[in-house]
């Protein structure tokens, strides 16, 4: 225990938040001691994100007062030093390495004042530590670059960084959607630090969509709801389907979620690539694996042999969801609706110029649909929230007529809502005759699949249909390689 | 580790390449003098690439690299020769003029490209001013600096080496390094971590124009004499040397141990060709060609994107 | 990208409109620069006619750095590191082969100008093949291009000085309406470029692929054709600049496009185009082209030195930058 | 005898009529030079860019070659001093031609570029004794040869009742220059006569007619074009005007200087060469010997070269 008489790290006193009209956090009050483990949930844009940047000091607050250590903070802009003498750390939800640095280059970003004399050698000791720690067995090297890194590694060594040793020792670590690029097997690694952490005095904000993982560490539960806290309470108060009540989701005008009866009868094959991979008409085949084992390349060229460098078809072959959003998706300098538009410009145009009027249309009509939660499609992408961007790339590649669609780990950061939404729409789509390539590192995506095939090391593992879909039946399919392999 | 060695590997071989030509049809070359008159009116372009590395360095790009090093060298001989005093606050001016500009460009998030263009004017304008027409002097002491008969190797192959060795232990171990490099590769995680990116970029332009006032005051060590439109290809040359040493435009991948072979190597490339003495029509044809050529090689070597 | 951060602006609605607006069209300063150019011009224009005369001539000669201007947005948009520097060297091939070809001879204007376009597209080819298949930085290809475009000039002529045929000449001189015909010719030029990024899926696609090259081939674009259709339409409009230049002018010089290396640059970004890719605009073209032009004959109305002259000119690109910025970061 | 020596002509540009009719002059000279056995090699070098530091390197190469001389046309009068000085001390030959280098070891034929300035303002002062506006079309800023010639024309203009009411700068580039003269014309008087570097006449005067202006006097700078249109005003209107500039050829007197220097006789450091002159009477015949599109020229011979030497003796 750090202190007896626990000392709140934090505390907000009738914290507010605006954006211009939008009002991203609305009369917050919390408190946080240390030993807490406090679990945030909330829909997409409810505002999670926004409250992790006024704790740790990146965001002034409109309103009201933050206090680090039971102390007053005097002036809005000190808050980011206050936080960091504070030991509050932060692992934020777009990744935050410097692709070009090393691993333990990127350790030094956040380490102020590290002793200058062999510094790359006690960094490079100092991140393999905290490396051994959070992720036992992990292979990472603190000398490689963060750009050769697959996308799990890279989320690894961000949340590595966030736990090191370091002058100030870290109090609070707020993780903001951790483990959605991360497979379950490491998730449970992170998840079990996670409570070691805590169990030594230390505190963590965890923000998760995936309500598994939060009743797994959390000892209290904050629900955040368009920028209200609605519920904060003991995590025993809470059961699954009360949290998901609590949360609302922001899809209600839709009709009811019904998981659709699995299909057995399936089109002519549609799709085979080299590996093996294949599928059929109609179908909703998975790639399953550990994280980085080549299922994003799979992906990637299924879409590339099936599109030109050259040309655009007014019907498409294929159409692709992003899951790294920043890097494979998001057109940063463009609106939601011209984001959204981009995959079927073509499509829905019967001369070289833009319609607009379909534009417009396809756009509303997913704004709905999907519950893009803005108010105005001319609004530049980056202003929605994270999962709200996803939402914005689904849309995309749905809203075109290509028979075939890759999804490259599509729903990271989207919230349990939405999540249950899409699956339907996936199913509802699929029913029509489209095949979807699907590639997840959340367990229960796969199993909704028809299909799933398990990567390992670039190739296929195994083949599962129907009831061999199991959880513990594609954990030892990519576990089974892993010890083969050593 | 692995992908940076061969990123520098490049360069290397093309010099080597290079050299390997220029000896086999100038065997004269292969000596101390021949080493010093091949390679020593690269000293300059060598600090110039230097700084244009830095600005590369923190994501942005200096258009105006070739007119300011015409500046430096204009100050250097006038003001620096007859007035010591008033040429260095005039040198040591300019370059926190140029730490300015990064900080606004920062600041105002403007693109360095078009700044740095405007400013090009500038410094042209205002060494015309200093020199409208050409002259003034070399100082004795840095004629006899840059002429130095040094043992063992001239002064010309002393000076990059030690300007590359300096330079890596700066950009690539020190850190310092670390966190502009991590201003090109993703500004907001310095910011995050509470560094005032500001305060970097305005550090890299100013370690910048450090660079190009001593590539100004070698030039004019080794010219003897300045005008107003000296340096201007420098400009174009600096960039072309960053970049055939295995450097990006983006992303903070830069390479200072790499950006001084590259200098070296588009000298050299200039020398090569006037060794195979091509009809005057082509001769200018010629050094797009070895340009060509030489960065055509980076295919060998650069990875295949993932994509695209 | 966005961090939801450090920019909490607290803004006045409503009375910052109208600064908000102005700061959305960059370019509205480049044309506030442009105007001040001119009525600080006007003063010391002692003839009658002299305003009418230095807007004839601000329009005519801007016309050539808006064509090749357009071209250069183009390029431009396409991101970092995308920047044509053989344009120059393109604008003297095209013009020195067509006018030799048509060796004065009226007849063969049209032939002329086609091979002038031809020489363009092959300019563009042979650039897009280089950053496109050696992969060489766009940068740095078409820095080498230019040196070869410059030897063939050479060979081809040895720098003789063709006349252009007559007809040429006198419409390339000419106006029409009280506007020079080589505006008319750019006006054509810019509007097609306005419809292009405004209203064509070419324009979206050239835009998505500036701003992430990545993210729009997996969006659909096909990215090469943008870029091949860039390269390309850039180093035409080059060409067609250096033929109407050298009919304007009386003949191809081995040095004419030179200032339109730095020019076409120029124009592009003090237009109000994004650098970065993936923003660009048309109307800041003309803008920035009349400025650049009108900054020029102010100083040199002033009787300013060289030296002043360029100083001021610098200051003032850059002031005009720095208005015509955002406030706060970029995102 | 110098039939075994290697001369080598370093020149920083190619990209204008004149340097390309003095790189065929050189190429001419150079092929019967050696065809008559008077030197071994005499090769052409350009650089890439009009850069005095391009030219420093291309000297030192040269010196690495081991050409006996070298024959300059140089970027910059000073800045490529210390590569002259290596070659001076390599035991090379170095003679500069139309851009002249200071460097003391090195052999000058020089143009007196002030006294062409002079000798414009001279003409004109001839033709309008009272007097009248002058405009200045000057060439690239910071270079000697536009110093020197604007130096000249500015003297001279105070000993007469000229006023030089507007001056630009044409960069030495035709379009340069007729926009340079487009831009500044609305806010001038009337002008009587133009002045100007060589070049830029033609600019000059399709700029006025442009503005609607009446075309002034423009002093002419031996382009063909330029002679063209004047002979064109001449038989149309009895247009008259003077055209003066450096004859390309200078190459070649270059070139004989450097073998007189190796065959080791005693030649001046400091020769001067007169400019080529066209005047109303004698445009008609220098027309029709020079090519279209390029620059009226006289080519040197030896014997020329021995003259000059022995009457600067
Ligand atoms: N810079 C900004 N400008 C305008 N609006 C913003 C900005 N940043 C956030 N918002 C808005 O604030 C709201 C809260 O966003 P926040 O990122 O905190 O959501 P979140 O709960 O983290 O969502 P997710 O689960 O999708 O990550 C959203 O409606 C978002 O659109
Ligand atoms: N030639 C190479 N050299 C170095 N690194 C490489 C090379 N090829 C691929 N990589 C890296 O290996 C990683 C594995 O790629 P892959 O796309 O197969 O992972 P993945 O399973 O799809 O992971 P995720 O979907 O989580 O990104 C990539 O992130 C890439 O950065
Ligand atoms: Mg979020
Ligand atoms: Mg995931």
């Amino acid at each position: 225990m750090i202190g007896t008489q626990k000392v709140p790290i934090i505390t907000l006193a009738d914290v507010g938040v605006s954006f211009g009209a939008v009002k991203a956090l609305n009369d917050v009050e919390l408190t946080i001691l240390p030993g807490e483990c406090v679990g945030v949930v909330g829909h997409n844009g409810a505002g999670k994100s926004t409250l992790v940047n006024v704790i740790n000091g990146r965001l002034s607050s409109t309103r009201g007062d933050v206090s680090y250590d039971g102390e007053q903070s005097a002036a809005d802009f000190r808050n980011a030093l206050l936080a960091r003498n504070a030991g509050i750390r932060s692992v934020f939800q777009e990744l935050s390495l410097c692709p070009n640095l090393t691993v333990l280059e990127n350790y030094r970003i956040p380490y102020r004042n590290m002793p200058r004399r062999a510094w790359r050698r006690n960094a490079a000791s100092a991140v393999r530590a905290s490396l051994d720690a959070v992720f036992p067995g992990n292979a990472i090297d603190p000398y490689s670059v963060v750009d050769d890194l697959p996308i799990a590694d890279r989320q690894m060594v961000e949340i590595a960084i966030a736990f090191s040793r370091r002058d100030i020792d870290a109090r609070l670590v707020i993780l903001d959607e951790p483990t959605s690029s991360l497979d379950g097997a490491i998730a449970d690694q992170l998840l079990a630090y996670i409570k070691k952490f805590c169990a030594d005095g230390g505190a963590i904000i965890f923000i998760s969509h995936m309500m598994g993982e939060i009743f797994d560490v959390a000892s209290r539960i904050v629900v955040m709801k368009d920028g209200f806290i609605t519920q904060d309470n003991d995590a025993r108060h809470f059961t699954r389907d009360g949290l998901v009540d609590a949360m609302g989701h922001v899809v209600p005008d839709t009709a009811e979620v019904t998981g659709a009866k699995r299909r057995q009868e399936f089109g002519p094959e549609v799709l085979r690539m080299e590996n093996g991979l294949n599928a059929r008409q109609g179908e909703v085949v998975g790639l399953a694996g550990l994280a980085g084992h080549g299922q994003a390349e799979a992906l990637a060229q299924c879409f590339l042999d099936r599109t030109s460098d050259w040309s655009a078809s007014r019907d498409p072959a294929v159409v692709f969801v992003a899951g790294d959003r920043s890097r494979d998706g998001v057109m940063p300098l463009w609106s939601i609706m011209r984001n959204l538009s981009l995959q079927t410009l073509v499509e829905f145009s019967r001369t070289f110029l833009v319609d607009r009027k379909a534009e417009r249309k396809v756009a509303d009509e997913w704004h709905r649909k999907i519950g893009i939660k803005t108010d105005d499609l001319e609004n530049p992408i980056l202003s929605l929230s994270g999962g709200n961007q996803q939402k914005v790339l689904f849309s995309r590649a749905l809203a075109s007529s290509a028979p075939i669609v890759v999804m490259d780990d599509p729903m990271r950061g989207v919230d349990v809502g939405t999540k249950k939404e899409v699956y339907r729409m996936i199913r509802a789509e699929a029913e029509k005759g489209r095949t979807f390539l699907w590639y997840s590192t959340e367990t229960d995506e796969i199993l909704e699949c028809d299909r799933v095939f398990v990567f390992r090391d670039s190739e296929i593992a195994a083949e599962l249909q129907g009831d061999q879909i199991t959880e513990e039946n594609m954990l030892r399919a990519s576990f089974e390689m892993q010890e083969a392999g050593q | 580790m692995s992908r940076d060695h061969l990123r520098i590997l490049l360069p290397v071989l093309s010099l080597a390449i290079l050299l390997a030509a220029v000896f086999y049809m100038q065997p004269r070359a292969m000596s101390y003098f021949g080493l010093n008159l091949l390679f020593n009116l690269a000293v300059p372009v060598v600090l110039a690439t230097i700084a244009q590395m830095m600005i590369l360095m923190v994501n942005d790009i200096d258009l105006s690299i070739g007119t300011f090093v015409s500046f430096c060298a204009c100050i250097t001989a006038t003001f620096v020769q007859t007035d010591p005093v008033v040429g260095y606050a005039i040198l040591f001016g300019a370059i926190l003029v140029y730490a300015a500009m990064g900080a606004i460009i920062y600041a105002r998030g403007l693109p360095a490209i078009v700044v740095t263009l405007g400013m090009s004017f500038f410094w042209s304008g205002m060494a015309v001013l200093v020199l409208p027409s050409p002259g003034g002097s070399a100082p004795d002491w840095l004629r006899a600096l840059m002429t130095a008969k040094t043992p063992f190797l001239p002064v010309a192959i002393i000076a990059p080496i030690v300007i590359a060795a300096i330079m890596h232990y700066f950009v690539k171990r020190s850190a310092l390094g670390v966190l502009l490099r991590g201003v090109g590769g993703n500004e907001q995680a310095i910011e995050r971590s509470g560094w005032s990116v500001m305060g970097l970029k305005a550090f890299a332009y100013g370690v910048a124009a450090l660079f190009c006032v001593l590539s100004g005051m070698a030039l004019v060590g080794l010219a003897t004499s300045a005008d107003a439109n000296i340096a201007l290809r420098y400009t174009l040359l600096s960039i072309a040397g960053v970049i055939l040493g295995g450097g990006e435009f983006t992303g903070g991948r830069v390479s200072p141990v790499g950006a001084v072979i590259g200098a070296l190597t588009l000298t050299l490339a200039a020398s090569f060709l006037s060794f195979l003495h091509l009809s005057p029509d082509w001769q200018i044809g010629a050094q797009g060609a070895i340009l060509i050529i030489v960065l055509a090689v980076r295919l060998v070597f650069t990875r295949r994107e993932a994509l695209i | 990208m966005l961090n939801k951060t450090g920019e909490t602006q607290h803004e006045k609605r409503g009375a910052r409109y109208l600064l908000g607006m102005m700061s959305r069209k960059a370019w509205i300063w480049a044309y506030i620069a442009a105007g001040a150019t001119y009525i600080a011009t006007l003063m010391v224009v002692s003839s009658s006619g002299g305003a009418g005369a230095l807007l004839y001539a601000a329009f005519t000669f801007a016309s050539f750095a808006v064509i090749v201007g357009v071209g250069q947005m183009f390029v431009v948009t396409l991101g970092p590191g995308n920047v044509d520097l053989s344009i120059p060297a393109s604008m003297t091939l095209a013009a020195t082969l067509s006018l030799k070809f048509m060796a004065t001879d009226g007849a063969l204007v049209v032939p002329g100008l086609a091979i002038a376009i031809g020489v363009g597209l092959g300019c563009g080819l042979f650039n897009f093949s280089l950053i496109m298949l050696l992969r060489i930085p766009p940068i740095i290809a078409t820095l080498s291009s230019s040196f070869l475009f410059q030897s063939l000039a050479i060979w081809s002529n040895r720098g003789l000085r063709i006349k252009p045929p007559e007809v040429l000449a006198d419409f390339s001189t000419g106006g029409t309406f009280g506007i020079p015909n080589a505006a008319w010719v750019a006006l054509l030029v810019s509007v097609l470029a306005w419809c292009v990024l405004e209203k064509a899926i070419a324009g979206r696609w050239i835009l998505a692929t500036g701003q992430n090259k990545r993210a729009a081939r997996l969006g659909g674009v096909p990215v090469n054709a943008v870029r091949f259709g860039v390269y390309v339409s850039c180093a035409v409009l080059a060409g067609v600049a250096g033929f109407m230049l050298a009919s304007f002018s009386g003949g191809a010089n081995l040095n004419m496009g030179t200032e339109y290396m730095l020019m076409s640059i120029a124009v592009v970004v003090i237009g109000g185009s994004s650098i970065a890719g993936g923003n660009s605009n048309v109307p800041g073209i003309w803008a920035a082209a009349l400025f650049m032009f009108l900054i020029v004959s102010m100083l040199n109305s002033y009787g300013l030195g060289a030296g002043v002259r360029l100083m001021l000119t610098g200051l003032i690109i850059v002031s005009v930058v720095v208005l015509a910025s955002k406030r706060g970061r970029r995102v | 005898d110098t039939s075994e020596k290697k001369i080598a002509l370093s020149n920083n540009y190619a990209g204008n009529s004149w340097r390309q009719a003095m790189l065929e002059s050189w190429g001419k000279v150079a092929y019967m030079a050696i065809e008559d056995g008077h030197v071994a090699a005499a090769d052409a070098f350009t650089t890439s860019e009009n850069q005095a530091t391009e030219q420093a390197a291309q000297i030192q190469n040269m010196i690495l070659q081991g050409y006996d001389a070298i024959v300059v046309n140089a970027a910059s009068p000073t800045a490529i001093n210390g590569a002259v000085k290596e070659a001076c001390d390599a035991g090379i030959t170095v003679v500069s031609f139309d851009g002249i280098v200071t460097e003391p070891c090195a052999w000058r034929i020089a143009v007196d570029f002030k006294q062409m300035g002079r000798d414009q303002v001279k003409y004109l002062a001839e033709r309008y004794p009272e007097g009248g506006n002058l405009l200045e079309i000057r060439g690239l800023a910071g270079v000697f040869v536009d110093d020197e010639i604007s130096a000249g024309i500015h003297e001279e203009v105070a000993n007469t009742d000229f006023k030089i009411v507007g001056s630009v700068h044409g960069d030495w580039a035709q379009d340069v220059a007729q926009k340079a003269v487009a831009g500044i014309l609305p806010s001038l008087p009337e002008i009587k006569a133009v002045v100007t570097q060589g070049g830029d006449g033609y600019g000059a005067a399709q700029a006025f007619a442009a503005a609607d202006r009446p075309t002034p006097t423009i002093v002419m700078g031996n382009r063909r074009d330029e002679l063209d249109w004047w002979k064109e005003q001449k038989d149309e209107n009895g247009y008259e005007t003077t055209s003066l500039s450096i004859a390309p050829g200078v190459s070649t007197l270059a070139f004989w200087v450097a073998q007189q220097v190796l065959d080791g006789n005693e030649v001046p450091k400091d020769l001067t060469v007169p400019f080529l002159r066209v005047d109303q009477d004698t445009l008609e015949e220098i027309l029709a010997e020079t090519p279209v599109g390029s620059v009226a020229n006289v080519e040197y011979s030896l014997d020329d070269a021995k003259s000059l030497i022995e009457s600067a003796k």
